[in-house]
């Protein structure tokens, strides 16, 4: 097996695990934590490939990073916004949250 | 819990981590543990103050190594009980004693601690007449207040009692005091 | 603006300041009197607890066990304990018998001194009152201050035991004394 | 307490549970003593925090509820002086001298004129050595380490000073119904004139160090602000009081002993915070030193202990006595009933620090925690007095 | 790959595998953080492994020391609930739908992966940082700008929403 | 300093020699017009000092005393309790300070206040809140006007027959004085 | 992936060796502290201890290892333990990069001064990690201070380094000590003393030391977030601390103090003296200054500290720029 496919198949993993874990979980910050374990998956697989093949390499870390970036502003909102949600309803749990439908 | 039901069950004194408690690696923990005494910010009275004086530059018990007041009992090693215990406060002692981790000491300190002191009287309703009825006490250093040296004092009998030896010298007998340098 | 300026100036100064009060201090002498080698100067002028004075003869107390002080005791820390009259012997109880039968009262012929004079440290305030109440000045402070014991009991002297140690034991100084004293229990 | 929130014993207790039944809801309850660094021995403050915003607290007492006002039942008058020396460790001369003071009032005894002066020095002595300890122990709450231990050097020379004609350093019982038990000798006095001007000289010491550090100013200037009007309410005194701007002091409000004869000045801060309850206390400092060199220069020779001094047997005349003096904390009070027996009747003791403390869950409310910390030190706490 | 690089990459692979697992499957969450944060230092190690260490350090750089802070912030603040727990678990269905919905997935992408090999060279190239900076001011300065502007946004919307107002202060 | 009561309902007021006794005026008031004085007191700008009981032979007297920050003099309330039904209405919500006083009382003596917004034990521990350790035995308890200063009197209500001395010649000679001092 | 075992086992050697350095260099500062804590009070400090008191620290660490572990009632047992490990590996990975003098280095990299930073924002976690797991209250405020005091400081902190790696155009520390020359104006603080100035307080807030030390707060939360630790886990706290601190005032050498230059003396010579320099400038601070308040902390940081470091980093890269073009 090259190199290449170990490094997608730890992200595969890592983009499962994220998966399962938003699926699964309850409350909203257990589900940001697998969100950010899909983002490192996909920010895994994008420089192993840019590294690895001879494509850009510097455009991979730059997706990566930018990926980075994103992930901190998305934490940086989903955070203010937990907070506003438990605030109001005195859980995070979405069940109770997703009164918000109707 | 009552102060009173308290004064029934003294709390079991749990020695040491067994691994540090064979042969000559006990010895020297012992005598590192008598040359660290970490004391508990815990004053009650009066003494306190001189608790305190006694961590102040002109008697330092820091050259003892002694000078960590540490105002967690989970850090401290030992307890100085400066002050009168009244009921009210009782559970608390008993509470912090508990929280210190082994191997742990408690010196009290002044009259009060040791015996209710001045405020023992017929017919007192508040006060607990000597710690001792609540936790197990090592050293006893009587005085109202004692002085800071007879703190010190107490500290060099708790040294002894762990170590087993006085490194220091007795106390200046007669001799011609002077202010040192 | 440029007041605001200086302000800030003159408050960043205030930490410079502080500084060098703590460097001062840090390139001065010590005040520090290093404790079992040495003593504060003024130990002299401080009160340790009670002792008796002795009268003339060493090791016998002044003390006319009058009990004044044990009452006076605020915290009840001093019992004196008399001194039970000697058993007389056959000729004195004679002269007594004598004495009675001429109307005389019986001189009594019990020392004055107290069998024992227990004094419990640790109730002790050392407020001095038993010595201002004492008739004969038979009480007074000792300048010891480095007790400390094992044991509450290891305060619990009797002092008529302890002057009499002390005078038995020529140079045994005052603090190491009461540790040799009789416990009350 | 530093125990953990879920066994906590505390959390159950009494005035816990009492304390959360008006909490609000998410809001943190956390028991600061009566084990604490910032509490001064063991006073307990149940504190409500939303954040780090202290809500409300309520000062818990009694922790070190000595039974003085019993023991005054239970001794006579002359063995109750010892007492008074251990209600206020800090300045125990003054709570001798209001016990005493009303006594002697209440007998109608004339104090010698050596007596009273001896006893203005020792008092302002002591005076000194309790603002000296509160300084230590305040900027000790604030974080400043070494203050306390310089506050300390120096309050050491006080009690080396005190120490000659009491006996002891800390919890003295020297004032007798009628005097005062020893007289100051000559070396006494040498050393008292020899320690006023190297205070003084200190005094800029104090200032540089901590008094205009910036840090200092931040953390003290607008903290705790207590209106005339508290004051009043709470019967707040001292340099709690003096701080508010109130010029409010026994010593001159209702003159005793040899004050009237003595120039000094009653320091007030408009400020009403932190700052000028520290302000106040270090003037106060400066201001006995004056008491205290004017007192000696004044000082007849003479007795210091009237003639026939009351003995621990003698019988305390029927009638009631208020007297009060100028504590370090404010103002002491002695109420004294007797119903001519040895033992008085009844004593009530009032305890200056023990209305400045009333004030505290008013001025702490809406702080933060770390504000309330400083509001509480700067009252001046000795919690032997307050819980009496 | 030589074989001490293979050992190395075997222990990131572990970490990640126990970290992510930890992260979804623990029932505190501040232990699914924890896991978090173990995964993310192993996929940083791997970056190391690809050779581009500022990418490695960026990731603990932003994702330790910013998300996760963040996260951690998150549960303290929303303790009163359940005490920063999961309080239940799913129910079994849910489990089992999304199990299924996982494994389809990565069946799928797992089988692309394994049987579509990309061509690769096999060793990592080096991107020097000053390519990096070239890169993120030149070509793609209006995606970097993008997400400075982004992250200005949601930091001022965070302030604004998480706002309480203190009456007075 | 009369007019202070003026329509207070009260018992008994009295000069006091500052010198001797340390107070310049007190007053018994009626349990009713508690609140009302507190409330005079406050506006008059006086600050509360203390609160304590004196257990006497005719129940528990409950002394309130006040200062004055700008015209310095004591001025002393008091109250009569019986020792079997010890309640006061709490001046708490007037002077704020007074509600530990009020509870220390209640610690000591076991006098109930009423309206007091925090009634808990302060002093003693709550466990053994019931002793009220300066009770004292029946036997052992003296007559207010023993101990009490009479002081020199201005008014005294009929009924009120607590502090009236024995011999009835020195209400004459006091209230005879009156008129001079007013 | 290029000679990767050779690199690797150059780590392993050094990380011992930092390792047991990092021990020494714990104790010996806080027995450095205490003394001169001491003298400063005019007192000898720890003294009858071994000569001068110099075993003190000794016997403490020993003390610490031989005290019964405890672990409150209703903590996380896994967390709480790791919290204190976490507190003190990732200081052991703050030393590798740290040029002691010329080619004295563990690991030379050209992120190396990248390095630190991410790690050290590790420690930050370490102290969450510590005031959640031990389910005190105390614990918990010191947790939640510790967090924002640090993620607040880690900005100026950072904005500094930057510009002096504008200066020095480079983020290897040993490159950024080679531009810099023997003399002290040759250094790096003649270009950029503001750039220092916010180094080290932010550093001093980093570090959680006084007068910046909320997060264990003596007279509000007695221990902060170490309140319920005792032995050894208190002991990798307190350590932690010292270590952190070596290496703040380390890479503060190495950026402005002009790293292993100067006269006469060895280089490695030079860089414990200047290191040393600065630690006892933070020890004075801590024992001379009272405690800032946590709001006034970050009012300090978002006022003062961050406007003052953009402000610098803008004008270096400016002058930078204007410097190239020249």
């Amino acid at each position: 097996m090259s190199p290449l496919t170990l490094y997608q198949l730890v992200a595969l993993i890592l983009l499962m695990a994220g998966l399962f874990g938003i699926s699964q979980r309850r409350s909203l910050v257990g589900m940001l934590i697998s969100v950010e374990l899909m983002l490192n998956g996909a920010g895994l697989s994008i420089v192993a490939a840019s590294q690895l093949t001879p494509a850009n390499a510097m455009l991979g870390q730059l997706g990566t990073l930018f990926v980075m970036g994103l992930a901190a502003a998305e934490a940086t909102l989903v955070l203010a916004i937990i907070v506003v949600i438990a605030r109001r309803f005195g859980t995070t749990k979405t069940s109770v949250v997703s009164t918000l439908k109707g | 819990m009552a102060a009173q039901s308290l004064l029934a069950q003294k709390p079991d004194v749990i020695t040491a981590d067994p691994i540090l408690n064979i042969g000559p690696a006990k010895q020297i923990v012992d005598l590192c543990r008598s040359m660290s005494l970490w004391p508990m910010t815990f004053g009650l009275a009066c003494c306190a103050i001189e608790m305190m004086a006694v961590g102040m530059a002109r008697w330092d018990i820091a050259r003892f190594g002694a000078e960590v007041f540490r105002p967690s009992p989970r850090q401290s090693d030992i307890m100085i009980v400066a002050g009168t215990v009244t009921k009210k406060m009782a559970p608390a002692v008993i509470r912090l004693y508990e929280q210190m981790p082994a191997p742990r000491w408690v010196i009290a300190m002044g009259n009060c601690a040791i015996s209710g002191g001045p405020f023992k009287f017929k017919g007192q309703y508040g006060i607990i007449e000597g710690v001792d009825n609540l936790i197990p006490v090592d050293v006893f250093v009587p005085g109202c207040p004692p002085r800071p040296e007879g703190l010190l004092e107490g500290l060099f009998k708790l040294q002894e009692k762990i170590s087993g030896k006085r490194f220091w010298p007795n106390p200046p007998v007669n001799g011609p005091f002077e202010e040192g340098k | 603006m440029i007041k605001q300026a200086l302000n800030t100036m003159s408050d960043l100064w205030s930490l410079m300041v502080g500084l060098r009060v703590t460097k001062t201090y840090f390139l001065e002498p010590q005040v520090t009197v290093r404790y079992p080698w040495k003593a504060v100067s003024n130990i002299a002028t401080y009160k340790g607890h009670l002792e008796l004075v002795s009268a003339k003869s060493p090791g016998k107390p002044k003390c006319i066990s009058c009990g004044m002080c044990a009452l006076a005791c605020p915290s009840n820390c001093l019992t004196v304990v008399k001194r039970k009259p000697p058993k007389p012997t056959p000729e004195e109880e004679q002269a007594m018998a004598e004495a009675k039968a001429k109307g005389e009262k019986p001189k009594d012929k019990t020392p004055k001194d107290p069998e024992k004079f227990l004094y419990d440290y640790t109730l002790c305030s050392l407020c001095g009152t038993c010595m201002e109440n004492c008739p004969v000045g038979a009480l007074a402070f000792t300048g010891s201050t480095y007790l400390a014991g094992y044991s509450r009991d290891d305060f619990h002297f009797d002092l008529v035991q302890v002057l009499k140690n002390q005078a038995g034991l020529e140079g045994v100084d005052a603090s190491v004394a009461p540790e040799a004293g009789q416990s009350e229990a | 307490m530093t125990t953990s929130q879920n066994n906590d014993h505390l959390a159950g207790d009494f005035y816990t549970q009492n304390f959360a039944k008006t909490a609000k809801d998410g809001n943190l309850i956390l028991n600061l003593g009566p084990q604490h660094p910032s509490t001064h021995g063991v006073l307990r403050v149940v504190v409500e925090l939303d954040g780090e915003y202290v809500m409300r607290a309520e000062p818990i007492l009694g922790y070190l509820h000595r039974m003085h006002e019993k023991m005054a039942e239970v001794k006579t008058a002359a063995q109750f002086i010892p007492n008074m020396g251990r209600v206020d460790y800090g300045h125990a001369l003054g709570w001798n001298w209001a016990f005493v003071g009303a006594v002697e009032k209440l007998a109608d005894i004339e104090v010698p004129e050596r007596a009273e002066y001896v006893r203005v020095i020792t008092c302002e002595l002591n005076r000194i050595a309790s603002h000296l300890l509160w300084w230590g122990a305040y900027l000790l709450d604030l974080g400043a380490f070494t203050p306390i231990m310089y506050a300390f050097d120096d309050r050491e020379k006080v009690l080396d000073i005190l120490q000659i004609p009491t006996g002891s350093r800390l919890t003295y019982s020297y004032f007798r119904i009628g005097g005062v038990a020893q007289d100051l000798n000559a070396d006494c006095i040498r050393l008292i004139r020899a320690f006023i001007p190297w205070f003084r000289s200190r005094l800029p010491m104090y200032k540089d160090l901590v008094s205009d550090n910036i840090i200092l100013r931040k953390r003290i200037e607008g903290i705790g602000v207590i209106e005339p009007d508290a004051c009043r309410r709470f019967g707040a005194t001292g340099p709690v009081a003096r701080g508010s701007g109130i010029n409010y002091d026994v010593r001159r409000a209702t003159p005793y002993s040899m004050y009237p004869k003595l120039d000094f000045v009653v320091p007030t801060s408009e400020l009403k915070d932190a700052r000028g309850r520290y302000d106040v206390r270090m003037i106060e400092m400066e201001q006995s030193l004056r008491i205290i060199e004017q007192a000696l220069d004044l000082m007849p020779e003479g007795e210091v202990l009237v003639k026939g001094a009351p003995k621990p047997s003698w019988k305390v005349p029927k009638g009631e006595a208020y007297f009060a003096v100028e504590g370090a904390r404010g103002k002491i009070g002695a109420y004294v009933v007797s119903d001519g027996g040895k033992n008085i009747y009844r004593t009530k003791l009032r305890a200056p620090g023990f209305c400045n403390l009333s004030l505290f869950a008013e001025v702490s409310k809406g702080t933060i925690l770390a504000d309330a910390v400083a509001i509480l030190g700067s009252l001046d706490l000795i919690i032997p007095e307050i819980d009496r | 790959m030589e074989d001490m690089a293979k050992i190395v990459f075997g222990a990131y692979a572990l970490i990640i595998l126990c970290g992510s697992i930890l992260a979804v499957g623990a029932k505190s969450l501040v232990r699914a953080m924890v896991g978090l944060i173990a995964t993310l230092l192993g996929v940083s190690g791997m970056y190391m492994l690809l050779n581009a260490q500022f990418l490695a350090l960026m990731q603990i750089l932003i994702y330790v020391g910013a998300v996760c802070v963040l996260i951690f912030f998150a549960i303290m603040l929303t303790r009163a609930d359940s005490g920063g727990e999961e309080a239940e678990s799913a129910p079994l269905r849910q489990n089992l739908l999304a199990l299924t919905a996982v494994l389809s997935v990565g069946g799928i992408l797992g089988w692309l992966v394994l049987t579509r090999p990309l061509a690769t060279t096999g060793v990592p190239v080096e991107v020097s940082i000053e390519k990096l900076g070239l890169g993120l001011l030149g070509p793609y300065g209006l995606a970097f700008e993008l997400i400075s502007v982004v992250l200005l946004v949601s930091m001022a919307g965070a302030v604004l929403l998480a706002w309480e107002r203190r009456n007075g202060k | 300093m009369e007019a202070l009561f003026n329509g207070l309902g009260a018992l008994y007021l009295a000069k006091c020699d500052a010198a001797k006794t340390g107070q310049v005026f007190q007053a018994f008031l009626p349990p009713g017009s508690l609140v009302r004085a507190a409330e005079r007191l406050l506006q008059d700008k006086y600050f509360l000092e203390d609160i304590c009981a004196v257990d006497c032979v005719e129940g528990y007297v409950v002394v309130y005393h006040f200062d004055h920050f700008e015209a310095p003099g004591r001025l002393t309330l008091r109250v009569l309790v019986p020792h079997d039904a010890p309640t006061l209405p709490s001046i708490a919500s007037v002077f704020d300070g007074a509600e530990w006083h009020e509870r220390e009382t209640r610690d000591f003596h076991g006098v109930l206040f009423t309206g007091n917004p925090n009634f808990i034990p302060l002093l003693i521990d709550p466990e053994m809140a019931d002793c009220f350790p300066l009770r004292k035995e029946e036997k052992a308890r003296a007559k207010a006007k023993d101990m009490l200063e009479a002081g020199e009197v201005i008014f005294v209500s009929p009924a009120f027959t607590l502090m009236t001395p024995e011999a009835p010649t020195e209400v004459k000679e006091s209230s005879g004085d009156q008129p001079a001092t007013a | 992936m290029n000679a990767i075992p050779a690199e690797l086992l150059r780590i392993i050697i050094g990380l011992v060796a930092v390792a047991v350095s990092v021990g020494l260099i714990g104790l010996v500062m806080v027995w450095v502290e205490r003394k001169v804590a001491g003298h400063i009070q005019r007192r000898p400090g720890p003294f009858e201890v071994g000569p001068s008191g110099v075993l003190q620290p000794l016997c403490d660490a020993l003390k610490l290892v031989g005290k019964q572990l405890f672990m409150p009632n209703g903590a996380d047992p896994i967390l709480f333990w790791l919290a204190p490990v976490l507190s003190f590996l990732p200081v052991l990975l703050l030393f590798l990069p740290l040029p002691v003098g010329d080619g004295i280095q563990t690991l030379d990299v050209n992120l190396g001064l990248l390095l630190i930073l991410a790690f050290s924002g590790l420690a930050v976690l370490s102290v969450l990690l510590a005031g959640w797991a031990s389910n005190n209250k105390y614990g918990l405020l010191g947790a939640a201070r510790g967090v924002a005091q640090a993620v607040a400081y880690e900005i100026p902190l950072l904005l500094s380094v930057l510009a002096v790696a504008f200066v020095s155009g480079s983020l290897d520390l040993a490159q950024v000590v080679k531009l810099q020359g023997t003399w002290p104006w040759n250094w790096n603080i003649m270009t950029q003393p503001l750039a220092f100035l916010i180094y080290i307080v932010s550093a001093l807030g980093e570090t959680n030391r006084a007068p910046f030390d909320l997060p264990e707060a003596e007279s509000e939360l007695t221990a902060g977030f170490h309140t319920e630790y005792s032995g050894m886990g208190f002991g990798l706290f307190f350590l932690a601390e010292y270590a952190n601190m070596v290496v703040v005032c380390s890479v503060a050498t190495a950026l402005f103090l002009g790293g292993w230059h100067g006269p006469v003396l060895p280089g490695p010579v030079w860089f414990v003296l200047k290191v040393s320099a600065l630690m006892l400038l933070m020890v004075f601070a801590r024992w001379t200054y009272p405690r800032v308040r946590f709001d006034q902390l970050l009012v300090i940081n978002w006022k003062w500290l961050l406007p003052l470091a953009v402000a610098n980093l803008l004008l270096t890269a400016f002058f930078v720029k204007l410097a190239q073009f020249a």
